[in-house]
């Protein structure tokens, strides 16, 4: 029998190494898979490259797995944004690296990694700074750059209800990058709100098929970053 | 806003009530982060006006109503929203299809340098100690298919946004089609910057002292 | 107001012209758009490219199409199924083009063909004939195939229900090829099961965004080609 | 019948039940059209399977009873089938990047010929005269983690089908880790045609007699 879900966050990340690649669901706040990312930090894996849209805000979730120096690298698109301290005070002092991407490269560079796509022409970026040192090439006469697949070892991600299959389906914005990291990672990890009967989510809705998806845990009421923050939380 | 009125010219609602007007009925549309997001609420009534933005939503409507707020239901300001009936949600590469394959109509961004052949900088200063963002605002305007400027007509310390060639980072080359400013609405033509329309109280040479590049009168 | 409605199949596809390229929709008879098809008959259009799956079968629908002499190209992955007579004889005697194209190759050209990516990567069909004449290339030590986009000018599509926006839901299997055809072409032509009000469409649950759809007409009960076959059904 | 019934080795149902128990609990699986349709029917009881249709859906299941039957849900062979609790649909570009992406476990394909550097002949005799079709099957063999064969070992005129180099267009190089024909089961090595399991009354040098290329016996 396929059963998917895993008793504890703990659990859920405990193989997480040294050095892997994370990706990390969510758009600023929404999707973010705060508990995963508590989980961890306390399991401690370090050298890791994350990939997140942001760079967390506060010192909670995303911003306190950077405080906590596990992550080496970052690949984003936008590393500041309100209440994000952490990320630019070790960029500025040179202790973290960064890899910035166009948001819509990223998606794609994720979608790529997980459908088999090694590499992609997009005219985004060119003619710009972030083109520098890409391949160009012209097609009906217009310039594009060559973008190379993203993957992960991990993906983290937080979806509104899941069965045991991994089928997901997500709240509103929060759907964001989770779908496409479930399929670019190697090892999917999820945070469901609830976990459902098989066959309770309809065929016809299901967002990220199961196929996708190797561990689920249930989250039955998760932090709100913004809340955290506002109340001067720090993890751990 | 002291700074603000004391000046010629239109005011922040001003220009976005201008760039409104230019709205077409049935557009889809994204709004960038500041006086862009201003716009929506000047559409001339008896438009539908469909608003995309990146995170996943197409249908966004005004900010919700106090108690209703989702801090999952947001825009790309990370600001909170809501969904219009006959919205949809879908991910972030479904998202930037949507932009990369030319379906938006419009897009409407903040500038912090234009040049007259309509390169835009809105990213960086390229300052060394700065922390570089750019968000999706490459894709947009590589992908959109009519990309506008909302921007006060010089910076803060008075020095033009419209240039001759941008000293800054671009975000795109030659993308921008028109300007909203606070003196003027600019067009990007090969001969140069043409104004359209000038704002209550600017003279041509008034704006001409204030703008880089080439300015052409309007015809 | 936005109203994509249009009162008949006849006026959805009126525009369509000479030598247009026009995607429909279906994988066989699931997804077929019959009822547009025929009206593409009456229209009369030629010399069109069409990209579909198949080719159609018996002497309706998409053969009938093919068999009324209006399609130069067929673009597809398997132009021979069971009942399938009108594309062999037609490319036996030299009076079709065919390209033929890997079913998954097929599906993500019109994908990037509506995503704005020229020409992705793919080891799909290196080594094989179908690679003769494509640019190749290694990654990280794998050899794969340079694909072009595939755009359409037109695409007609079949769903189960549908908003005056062009918000659509599929019914099971018959979704396969459409949503990528919508996002590929630039007008997209939808014949609908039922035309809904605004709203009735869970927002979660929308596949194609109206963004894809320019026209939607209402046929409520269209026929099956299987059974127009088994009947000895003729078009026109 | 008369004819497979009168020579040794497996029937087609002994074919699909051999490959069957080489299925893992818990595998995502895509089954080609002919025998290897069969061996979803005899997955050991007691292991969850879960199987993909390339055209848009994912936990198919058997054909449907009578009075139940939807032509618009069907699989890659357009026959009629179910989906069970757990299912998914999904579109084309999607059910092809689980393919492309690695993400099925497993495809068992039919084959006219297979080489033993594990090349994959199963689309066209290259005639001039036949109509091309290829579907799925190169998306499949260069996606699929693994790839099996369900097979007669010789073709019907008694030419073999396993061979030292394919004369028919190639589906895919090097894409085969093993085949089930009705005379053995055979593993694709470096070495060769690696014997796993004789047919009940099948010799090496019966086998021999009926395989080009290099066939090793079990070591």
């Amino acid at each position: 029998m396929i059963d998917k879900s895993v008793g504890s966050a703990a659990e859920a990340v405990a193989d997480i190494y040294d050095g892997a690649t994370v990706l990390i669901g969510g758009f600023g706040e929404a999707g973010s898979p705060i508990e995963l990312i508590h989980a961890l930090i306390d399991h401690g894996a370090r050298n890791l490259t994350v990939v997140n849209n942001n760079t967390g805000s506060g010192h909670v979730g995303l911003a306190a797995l950077i405080e906590n120096g596990q992550v080496g690298k970052m690949i984003c698109s936008y590393p500041r944004t309100t209440n994000s301290m952490v990320f630019p005070e070790l960029y500025c002092s040179g202790r973290i690296e960064l890899e910035l991407v166009p948001q819509g490269t990223l998606a794609e560079r994720l979608r790529a990694g997980g459908a088999g796509i090694p590499a992609f022409y997009t005219a985004t970026s060119v003619g710009t700074p972030l083109a520098e040192g890409k391949e160009q090439r012209s097609f009906d006469g217009r310039d594009y750059v060559l973008e190379q697949a993203l993957k992960g070892d991990f993906a983290l991600i937080k979806c509104e209800r899941a069965d045991r299959h991994g089928n997901l389906v997500y709240h509103k914005t929060a759907r964001n990058f989770a779908p496409v990291m479930a399929m670019a990672a190697r090892t999917t990890i999820v945070q469901t709100g609830a976990l459902v009967a098989l066959g309770a989510i309809d065929p016809e809705t299901v967002i990220t098929p199961g196929i996708f998806v190797n561990r689920v845990v249930t989250v039955a009421e998760p932090a709100q970053e913004s809340k955290l923050v506002a109340q001067g939380r720090i993890y751990p | 806003m002291s700074k603000e009125s004391s000046r010629i010219g239109w005011n922040r609602e001003a220009m976005a009530k201008r760039a409104a007007l230019d709205i077409p009925d049935g557009a889809y549309v994204n709004l960038g982060i500041g006086i862009p997001e201003m716009v929506a609420q000047y559409v001339p009534e008896g438009r539908e006006v469909i608003y995309h933005t990146e995170n996943g939503l197409l249908g966004m409507g005004p900010p919700p109503a106090a108690g209703e707020e989702d801090p999952e239901l947001i825009n790309a300001g990370k600001k909170m929203v809501t969904a219009l009936p006959g919205a949809s949600y879908f991910h972030h590469a479904d998202s930037f299809a949507m932009i990369r394959g030319q379906h938006i109509d419009l897009c409407v961004l903040g500038a912090m340098q234009v040049s007259e052949r309509g390169d835009l900088a809105n990213w960086s200063t390229g300052a060394s100690d700065a922390i570089p963002a750019v968000g999706g605002a490459m894709d947009l305007v590589a992908g959109v298919r009519t990309v506008v400027v909302i921007t006060q007509h010089c910076t803060n310390a008075g020095e033009p946004k419209l240039v001759d060639a941008c000293s800054y980072p671009l975000t795109g080359k030659a993308v921008v089609s028109r300007i909203y400013t606070d003196l003027a609405v600019i067009d990007l033509t090969p001969a140069g910057f043409q104004v359209v329309e000038l704002a209550p109280g600017v003279s041509f040479d008034y704006l001409r002292q204030r703008t880089g590049g080439k300015l052409l009168p309007r015809p």
